[in-house]
């Protein structure tokens, strides 16, 4: 019982927060509702018993992603005054297609009725191993039959990073660098010139 | 022998042609005159041969033509005796307008071209007649046609000439229509388009059907009748004659060796030689003395109210086709082909008579400004004559004495009579008629040429030679002008032809009207009919001389006797002169009915139909719709993403529906 | 099934390029900008020697079990050694167009090649996945690259404003995509194409065609069909020239030999529930390429359309589902490459006095007088790209059509035939202003000097003896290794 | 009983919040990025949600790997929009559509 | 001349004149593309010379397979030859057209001429299905240069045009291609030639590929490409479009349409028949009415094309012999009838009708070979264009005397529509000062038509030496037909008994084909 009602609870604020992410008008407001949307999902997600992504969940996007997008949305000075004014015009439009798109996605699927969508039938290789938990599994998984997908994983996140830096990083003209070889190569007698000039001549530099 | 004769004019129209200004104008005019002499030279013996009966039918191969499949026709040049004839009217005529030519065309520029032009018409004539087969025949056809219009147009630069040019061209077109028609109908038919073939197998076919144009109908009648249109056009029958008239503006000599003499009388021969073939359907056969018959009625009564000299020489020859056609019609073609040898020599006489007082006149045409001419140009003067005679068919009935076409149009009148047939009886009361018109109109013509009082001065032509005004000339009608007899080389032939018309009747009759053996199987020879002929009541054998005398009469009376007569006539029937005048309204039917639609669905075709429809409603309206269509494409490329994204979202709508309702 | 160190000699390739990506990627990091000439070199060489780990395979058409790394999430046959060939030479084409482009507005940085190979490098893990776990992380690790790639020009407007409404959409499909997989996995109960594709088989519950749907509009977003194309003339043309030019081959390539993959191998077993939907988009491609095509100012817009109109045609070849028809579709693919890298190397070619890029299609006018060679190619590429024989891109649309008409979809050949017609159109606009207009005068008339000038007609001549008659020649070979590449596709166990 | 319906139910209705979210703003485009995040969302609760149902864990496998290429993408996307911001000085989706047609 | 690949020569060699072109100066290009058709015309002369009449149907063969069933694979029958040696005679008339004509870009131009020549060799000598397609529709591309850079004012449409409608009307062919070869399981055109497709389907690759002919043909109301394509093209172009590229529709009626789908020709010959006579009707009274010499010469082609159409589908030996020859012969006659425009408006610059007249005084050489070919044009016995137009209406007829009548009305019309252009152009006064201070003909224009008149009086007066080559052939083809052959509406009935009893043998198998 206490299951339903944590589900309906969690699938009730999940959607509410969720709607609340893409109606609200001001950013800062849509990231933190997508935070608690993130919260909500992790909770469902440990009533199936997937504790690990759950909290995965909430520490990679929670602790992260959600993080860098407050942080974008602060770094751009923007007018949210100007970001305030209406919705779009085709608003029942959009409202129209959802609908249909939903209702045929729940009609297809047959989940308007409990017991009615059969699902497919797994070969049984990748269970949860009997007398470990779930994290334990994964792992092994993860780092057995999907170790190559794991690496390559790993190198979407490095063209990430190297997208990121290539695009936002710019090198200051205004400053002054330190090169170490040039004040390495330095040496006294190149800093400073003795010179006698003459009365009215001036000294060339 | 034949190859000399066919070719030996070719030759020279190539030289002639080709060498045009290179080689100069007299050259020009031995070589072709001298290829004609040749021609007609050997001819002759051809003809004297199948008089006597030494010589006997024969093939001559040149050259393979055509084989296509079972359609196999070749080169080859047939002589028997209806060659023969053909041959010796051909090459005589040419050989003399060839030399009277040279007279006439004495101060042209562009003498070579002439000449090879003349040549060239009679080799196509020649071929014409020795054709073997149909499609060779039609070659000649064709080829006299592209002579005949290169003559009619030869003074091009005359917007009348050339456009009647193209009239005759494309008037004979609508009967080669009909003869293409007929050949492949023919070869059909028959399996072959050999002639000799045909007619020996044309009899077993009789009564056979054959459908056409959705039609069933008698298998011969179609086929002769399409063959027959051919002969309408180029013979200038009721219907297919308009181009005739408007043909004389080409050079006379043109006029007397094409449009009188030989071209014109190829629909006569065509029928002649095909004549076992047309006996196999009675319908065609009165469809052709019905034709005949009207046409020379027809023909005759617009001659009576021409007034230029050379427009009723046309309209005569047109009457007098008729009279060759509804004799052939009757089955008397014998008597027809005795006919267009008569007419050959009598009415080629009368045009160069004609062409000979043309040039005395100075180029002008219009009889009203004659008179009196007998003085001036005597040899001209009496060679009209002898023409006039003959055509008018002068004669002795019960001493079987006369002109050429006394023999000739008698007969023919009698052969209709003698068929027994209505049709033969409305040929005959027609043929009668016309008879008497063709007396008037002929007497008319000589009267008002060659007696009375020159009425010169009238014409501008003389006006423009003698540089006065008809004031200025006051009494003196002719205006100072004196016409003189043409140069010899006109007059050679003027005689040689009057020999003919005064003689050829009473020389040949006997061979071309009575005698089966003369023709040796060449033409259908009906004796029976022949038999009937000579055995006419004697009021139908006299009846062509009595109306001549009244034809001659009337003439006289109104002509010589009371000048103010016509005018009289004129006012009381102004319709019906203004009718005939106006030459039936032919011409302004076929602007209506046939020109003007043309061009105007032309035009409609073109700018309605091919811009307004085909191309607005094909490529450029596909490329309209294109066009808009590219138009809307970008106009939902706006450039935002959501409308990328709903368009996205709607693909995907659209597929997920599709499984949902598959 | 192979064992660990198998399935590391397996994927060679991908190894070697990663190994040669992070090493490089110190060099930029260590020199900076200045070493990018002698990285975009290394890189060349690092995709010349991975097209010859790679050739073996396809040429000796290996296939079967021993072809399958890790487990049956990656296999590499011949198919995937036909695709990675082409990905190879796309990548190696737009390596060496970049510095001069780049060169001319000072932006040549260090890490363009590094991010063109690790695109390759999943683009390789695309064209070889057969698990969608695979496919998932190849299309991604593909898809970030290429977002930067897009936005490279960071200084550009045009440039930044591609790269967003790529990653906004792209993202978009990603998420479809991913959402379908995930569906296909619980209906299924397995990732893995072999056992998707078995578990498919019959008739099948609704939400699992909804998977294969979700998956299939995903892949159709990064083919550029429609109506998933509305990115690619805005990208195509923000992007810059070189970029654009790797957009317009490899993603594609890879992309269609994913979605072979998928349709015909995870999906093989319910082609009646895709064949209609296929049938219906390559139509639409066509129609809908072409008509946005005509009308284009800009070349880089033209050719966007153009690549729309080309995917059109190319799944007309899906859309037979049969291995002819996917024969077919690499012979076309690998012509369409050609075509593409010399139409951009032409754009490339073509600046003014300045040594500004040329890409408005009015100042190529009178072209044929100032720099007959480079009109000529154009026109050869534009006849091609309108598949007029004797240009070899009939050829493609030869085969194609065949296949279709062969699996019996005469009505769909013919009216794809008869729409290409409306493609010829804007073809033929470009020879026209090209050959007939009087000269704009824009076009600076001799061409640079230099290596890397030299570099440019070097490929432009090797890609235009492809694309002329000549290419007719190859024929027996290309097909043959189609249809190698093909039959591995379809092996079946 | 909580049935796999109930999941699917609630990540569809997510999924199509998402997708909602990309195309009904118009005015701010990292409100575009977190509908997409919202998307992945769903696809993740989906694939956790089979994977516990079926008793499978390449679900989980691959919802993690979901989970680490969205911060990827989410990264890459935010340094899009940093530059663009920079360009243009508005991050307005309406303001998006220099080229287009 | 065994084993030799003459065929393959014959492409290769303007092929190389077109690639030398490309690279020389004007003059040499000139020079170039002259001997290059000129040796192509030597080799077509060796290879009517060394044609064996009579002997194997398909001689010449060259075969080398490619891919998948395609493969290049030439050889020739009789009435390729007969098309092959059109298109080498033409092509060096039209280099000699652009002598003096073109001035700029003249390398390219000669270039595009030459491969213009490949292809249409190529379309006439294949023996692949698809073979034939590649050099069928790849000479849209040098015709579409030709016309779009070397073209008129209006040139840009015009190209577009002709481009556009004739390669929509052959993609449908290349479908249809595709299902025979899949039936078929060959792309051998002999052997295709012989097979057999099912009575349902052959319908259906009729129309396909009746699309594509009609269009090259052209057909109305597929027609409207041509006045414009031949208005603008510069004079050379217009001879090669009328000379040769309008008999690639005839062409492959002959070679594809008829033998490989007899039942369905049969069908759907009511179709062709009734587009013809319009086209004959329509066209014609078009031609009356224009303004532009070349324009009315277009329209008549369409006429004369029309015939060809009609003739084709008679399913009978003169049909087809008539199609022929008219196809062979309106290619030497609309050429030249373009060369005779050519000649004048590089005088004057004008093709409008009304600014020339009375050339016969200042032109009389220029005048007599137009007048030859003005009536070769409308058929005059002696000239090619009667005996090609007699065989085929006397074809025509035999299946229906409608059509031969609505048909041979084209005769009526065509000596006005012809006529009455030469009357305007060269009859009548000088009204215009500039037209009638003309020149004559000049050597070189000399040397153009001096052949073509050649050809045109030989082939009507000795038409044997091209109809032998392509006897069999046709024969073939007849026997072919025979099966499908529609029955005429002649249905002659038997004659009277008792007339008929007297020949009876030999009459019955003489009548046996018109019943």
């Amino acid at each position: 019982m206490i299951h339903i009602i944590a589900f309906y609870l969690f699938a009730v604020l999940l959607i509410a927060s969720a709607v609340l992410v893409i109606m609200s008008r001001n950013p800062v407001h849509s990231v933190l509702w997508l935070i608690l949307a993130f919260f909500n999902a992790a909770g469902l997600m440990v009533l199936v018993g997937a504790e690990f992504i759950a909290m995965l969940l909430v520490i990679v996007y929670v602790g992260a992603v959600a993080v860098l997008f407050l942080f974008v949305v602060m770094m751009l000075d923007i007018d949210f005054a100007e970001l305030r004014a209406g919705f779009v015009k085709n608003f029942p439009l959009g409202i129209l297609l959802a609908v249909v798109l939903l209702a045929e996605l729940v009609l297809g699927f047959g989940a308007y009725r409990a017991g009615t969508l059969k699902l497919g039938e797994a070969d049984g290789t990748a269970a949860t191993i009997a007398g470990r938990s779930n994290i334990e599994s994964i792992g092994a998984l993860l780092y057995g039959e999907y170790l190559f997908l794991f690496e390559a994983a790993g190198l979407v996140l490095l063209v990430a990073m190297i997208g990121a830096i290539v695009l936002t990083h710019r090198e200051r003209t205004d400053t002054r660098g330190q090169n170490v070889s040039k004040q390495n190569k330095r040496r006294a007698e190149d800093a400073t010139v003795n010179v006698k000039p003459e009365v009215g001549k001036g000294v060339t530099l | 022998m034949i190859e000399i004769i066919v070719f030996a004019p070719l030759l020279a129209a190539i030289i002639a042609g080709l060498g045009n200004r290179l080689i100069g104008n007299l050259p020009a005019k031995i070589v072709t005159t001298g290829a004609l002499l040749i021609s007609c030279a050997l001819s002759w013996p051809i003809f004297i041969g199948f008089m006597t009966g030494s010589e006997t039918a024969y093939v001559d191969p040149v050259l393979k033509w055509v084989q296509s499949g079972t359609m196999n026709f070749d080169w080859a040049l047939r002589v028997d005796t209806l060659t023969a004839v053909m041959l010796v009217v051909i090459t005589s005529v040419s050989a003399l307008v060839h030399l009277y030519s040279w007279g006439y065309m004495d101060e042209d520029p562009d003498q070579p071209r002439f000449f090879a032009y003349l040549s060239l018409f009679t080799f196509a004539m020649l071929m014409l007649v020795t054709a073997d087969n149909l499609v060779q025949m039609f070659f000649g056809w064709e080829g006299v046609g592209l002579a005949s219009y290169l003559l009619i147009g030869f003074w091009f630069k005359k917007p009348s000439a050339s456009a009647a040019a193209i009239k005759a061209f494309v008037v004979n077109r609508v009967g080669d229509l009909g003869f293409m028609m007929g050949i492949f109908g023919v070869f059909l038919v028959f399996g072959t388009t050999s002639i000799p073939e045909i007619l020996d197998r044309a009899p077993e076919m009789a009564g056979s059907t054959i459908g056409f144009l959705g039609m069933r109908v008698d298998t011969m009648t179609v086929l002769c009748l399409l063959l027959f249109i051919g002969a309408m056009g180029k013979s200038a029958q009721l219907g297919l004659h308009t181009w005739l008239p408007d043909a004389m503006e080409g050079p006379t000599p043109v006029s007397a060796l094409i449009h009188a003499a030989t071209m014109v009388t190829a629909g006569v021969f065509m029928v002649c030689r095909l004549s076992p073939l047309f006996e196999t359907s009675q319908t065609a056969l009165t469809f052709v003395t019905f034709i005949g018959a009207a046409t020379c009625f027809f023909a005759a009564t617009i001659g009576t109210t021409q007034t230029d000299i050379k427009r009723v020489i046309a309209y005569s020859t047109c009457s007098q086709l008729g009279y060759m056609f509804f004799a052939a019609g009757v089955g008397a073609y014998g008597a027809a082909m005795f006919h267009l040898f008569t007419h050959a020599f009598f009415k080629a006489l009368l045009f160069l008579g004609a062409g000979s007082v043309i040039h005395a006149m100075h180029h002008e045409q219009d009889m009203r400004y004659y008179g009196g001419l007998r003085k001036h140009i005597p040899i001209t003067f009496w060679a009209m004559m002898a023409g006039t005679l003959a055509i008018t068919g002068v004669g002795i009935w019960f001493l079987h004495a006369g002109f050429a076409g006394f023999h000739s149009k008698d007969a023919i009148l009698e052969s209709a009579f003698a068929s027994g047939t209505e049709m033969g009886r409305f040929a005959f009361f027609m043929g009668i008629v016309a008879a008497l018109l063709t007396s008037f109109y002929s007497w008319r013509l000589m009267f008002l040429t060659f007696w009375g009082k020159p009425r010169w001065i009238e014409s501008e032509h003389i006006q423009h030679t003698v540089h006065k005004t008809p004031e200025e000339a006051g009494a003196d009608t002719t205006g100072g002008y004196h016409p003189h007899e043409s140069p010899w080389v006109m007059l050679t032939p003027l005689v040689i032809l009057s020999l003919g018309a005064v003689f050829a009747g009473f020389v040949w009759s006997p061979y071309f009207l009575d005698s089966a053996a003369f023709w040796n199987g060449s033409i259908f020879y009906n004796e029976h009919l022949v038999h009937a002929m000579h055995n006419v009541d004697t009021w139908v054998k006299v009846a062509p001389g009595v109306v001549m005398l009244i034809g001659l009469a009337i003439a006289w009376n109104n002509y010589i006797r009371d000048p103010q007569a016509p005018a009289r006539f004129v006012g009381m029937f102004g319709g019906v002169y203004t009718f005939l005048k106006n030459k039936w309204y032919f011409d302004e039917l076929y602007d209506l009915i046939f020109v003007k639609p043309a061009f105007w669905l032309g035009r409609k075709f073109w700018k309605w139909g091919d811009v307004g429809t085909i191309d607005r409603f094909g490529p450029d309206g596909a490329a309209w719709v294109v066009a808009q269509g590219s138009h809307y494409a970008r106009r939902v490329q706006t450039g935002y993403l959501y409308s990328y994204a709903l368009v996205m979202l709607l693909g995907l709508i659209a597929a997920i529906s599709w499984i949902m309702v598959r | 099934m192979t064992d660990f160190s198998q399935s590391l000699a397996l994927i060679a390739a991908e190894e070697l390029l990663t190994v040669v990506g992070l090493v490089l990627l110190l060099c930029a990091a260590w020199m900076g900008d200045k070493a990018s000439r002698m990285i975009s070199i290394v890189a060349v060489a690092a995709l010349v020697a991975c097209a010859f780990i790679a050739a073996p395979a396809l040429c000796g058409g290996l296939m079967g079990p021993e072809r399958v790394a890790f487990m049956g999430q990656y296999t590499a046959d011949a198919f995937a050694a036909f695709a990675k060939l082409l990905i190879y030479a796309s990548g190696i084409a737009s390596l060496i167009v970049a510095p001069r482009f780049f060169g001319q507005v000072g932006a040549m940085r260090a890490e363009y090649p590094i991010l063109i190979l690790f695109a390759v490098l999943g683009m390789n893990m695309m064209v070889s996945a057969t698990d969608f776990l695979t496919l998932y992380i190849g299309l991604e690790l593909n898809s970030l690259a290429a977002y930067v790639l897009a936005s490279f020009l960071r200084n550009d407007e045009r440039s930044a404003e591609a790269g967003l409404k790529y990653f906004v959409l792209g993202a978009l499909a990603s998420g479809i995509i991913l959402f379908g997989m995930s569906l296909t996995y619980g209906f299924t109960g397995s990732t893995n194409f072999t056992a998707v594709a078995l578990a498919m088989d019959g008739t099948l519950a609704t939400g699992a065609l909804f998977g294969l749907i979700f998956v299939l509009a995903g892949l159709a977003f990064k083919i550029s069909a429609v109506p998933f194309h509305m990115w690619t003339p805005d990208v195509y043309e923000g992007a810059p020239t070189p970029v654009t030019t790797f957009f317009a081959t490899a993603p594609k390539v890879a992309a269609l030999a994913l979605t072979m993959r998928v349709a015909l191998g995870a999906f093989g077993t319910q082609v009646d529930a895709w064949q209609q939907i296929v049938i219906f988009v390559s139509l639409a491609s066509i129609v809908v390429g072409a008509l946005g095509a005509i009308g284009q100012s800009n070349i880089k817009r033209l050719l966007a359309y153009s690549s729309i109109n080309n995917v059109g045609f190319l799944l007309i070849g899906l859309a037979a589902a049969t291995q002819e028809g996917a024969s077919a579709m690499l012979v076309y693919l690998a012509i369409y490459v050609a075509m593409s890298v010399a139409g951009f190397v032409v754009v490339l070619m073509l600046r003014d006095a300045e040594g500004r890029p040329v890409e408005v299609i009015a100042d190529m006018a009178g072209l044929s007088r100032t720099r007959p060679a480079l009109a000529w190619a154009l026109a050869a590429v534009m006849f091609s790209l309108a598949g007029i024989p004797p240009l070899f891109g009939f050829w493609g649309k030869f085969v194609v059509f065949q296949a279709a008409v062969n699996a019996d979809l005469i009505a769909l050949a013919a009216i794809g035939i008869a729409a290409s017609v409306i493609g010829a159109f804007y073809y033929l606009k470009v020879v026209k202003i090209v050959f007939f207009d009087e000269p704009a005068n824009v076009v600076a008339e001799s061409g640079e000097s230099g290596v890397d000038a030299l570099a440019h007609k070097v490929m432009l001549l090797i890609a235009c003896l492809f694309i002329s008659p000549l290419g007719y020649l190859l024929t027996p070979w290309l097909g043959e290794l189609a249809d190698k590449a093909a039959a591995a596709l379809y092996f079946v166990g | 009983m909580i049935g796999i319906e109930h999941y699917v139910v609630v990540s569809s209705i997510l999924f199509v919040l998402g997708v909602l979210g990309i195309f009904l703003n118009r005015k701010n485009v990292i409100v575009i990025l977190m509908a997409i995040e919202l998307i992945l969302l769903s696809v993740n609760l989906n694939l956790v949600a089979f994977s516990a149902f079926l008793g499978d864990l390449v679900g989980q496998v691959f919802a993690m790997f979901v989970l680490t290429v969205a911060a990827g993408e989410a990264a890459i996307g935010l340094a899009i929009l940093v530059i663009y911001f920079r360009g243009r000085g508005t991050i307005a989706v309406d303001d998006i559509h220099r080229m287009r047609g | 001349m065994d084993g030799f690949p003459i065929l393959s020569l014959m492409l290769l060699v303007p092929l190389v004149g077109a690639a030398i072109c490309f690279f020389v100066p004007a003059q040499t290009a000139r020079m170039v593309a002259l001997v290059a058709t000129l040796v192509d015309l030597a080799l077509g002369v060796v290879l009517w010379a060394s044609f064996d009449i009579g002997g194997a149907q398909w001689q010449f063969v060259e075969r080398a397979d490619l891919f998948a069933g395609f493969s290049y694979a030439l050889g020739i029958d009789g009435i390729a030859l007969m098309l092959i040696m059109l298109s080498v005679f033409l092509m060096p008339i039209c280099i000699g057209a652009s002598w003096n004509s073109v001035t700029k870009r003249v390398g390219e131009y000669m270039a595009a001429f030459l491969m213009m020549e490949t292809l249409m060799i190529g379309v006439f000598a294949a023996q692949d299905l698809f073979l034939f397609y590649i050099f069928f529709e790849a000479g849209l591309i040098p015709m579409y240069l030709i016309i779009g850079i070397w073209g008129g004012d209006n040139r840009i449409y015009a190209s577009y045009k002709f481009f556009l409608y004739t390669l929509i009307g052959s993609v449908l062919m290349l479908i249809a291609m595709f299902w025979m070869v899949r039936e078929a399981g060959t792309t051998d055109i002999p052997t295709l030639m012989a097979t057999d497709f099912p009575a349902g389907a052959q319908n259906w690759l009729w129309l396909a590929f009746f699309a594509s002919f009609a269009v090259k043909m052209p057909m109305w109301p597929v027609h409207t490409w041509l006045p414009d394509a031949h208005v603008q093209a510069p004079t050379a172009g217009s001879v090669i479009l009328a000379g040769v590229l309008l008999k690639m529709g005839g062409y492959g009626f002959i070679r594809f349409s008829l033998p490989m789908f007899p039942e369905a020709s049969a069908n759907l010959a009511w179709l062709v028949f009734g587009l013809s006579m319009v086209a004959v009707v329509y066209t014609s009274l078009v031609a009356l009415v224009q303004h532009d010499m070349k324009k009315l010469i277009a329209y008549s082609s369409v006429a004369h094309m029309a015939i060809v159409c009609m003739a084709l589908f008679s399913f009978n030996v003169q049909g087809l012999e008539g199609s022929m020859i008219v196809m062979l012969s309106h290619g030497l006659v609309s050429g030249a009838l373009f060369l005779a425009v050519g000649v004048i408006y590089d005088r004057l610059h004008t093709r409008e009708i009304d600014r020339y007249g009375g050339l016969a005084i200042n032109m009389p050489k220029y005048s007599l070979f137009f007048l030859l070919f003005t009536m070769a044009s409308i058929g005059l016995p002696g000239t090619s264009g009667f005996v090609g137009e007699f065989l085929s209406l006397a074809g025509v007829y035999q299946i229906s005397s409608w059509v031969a009548l609505i048909g041979t009305t084209g005769i009526i019309l065509g000596a006005a529509y012809m006529l009455y252009l030469y009357r305007r152009v060269a009859f009548g006064e000088q009204k215009n000062a500039d037209a009638a201070a003309m020149p004559d003909l000049d050597k070189r224009e000399w040397a153009m038509m001096l052949p073509l008149a050649a050809a045109v009086l030989w082939m009507g007066v000795y038409p044997e030496s091209f109809l032998a080559p392509m006897r069999a052939d046709i024969e073939w083809l007849d026997q072919r037909l025979a099966s499908a052959a529609p029955a005429g509406d002649a249905h002659l009935s038997e004659p009277n008994p008792e007339a008929a009893a007297a020949h009876h043998g030999e009459e019955a198998a003489a009548e046996g084909g018109s019943h």
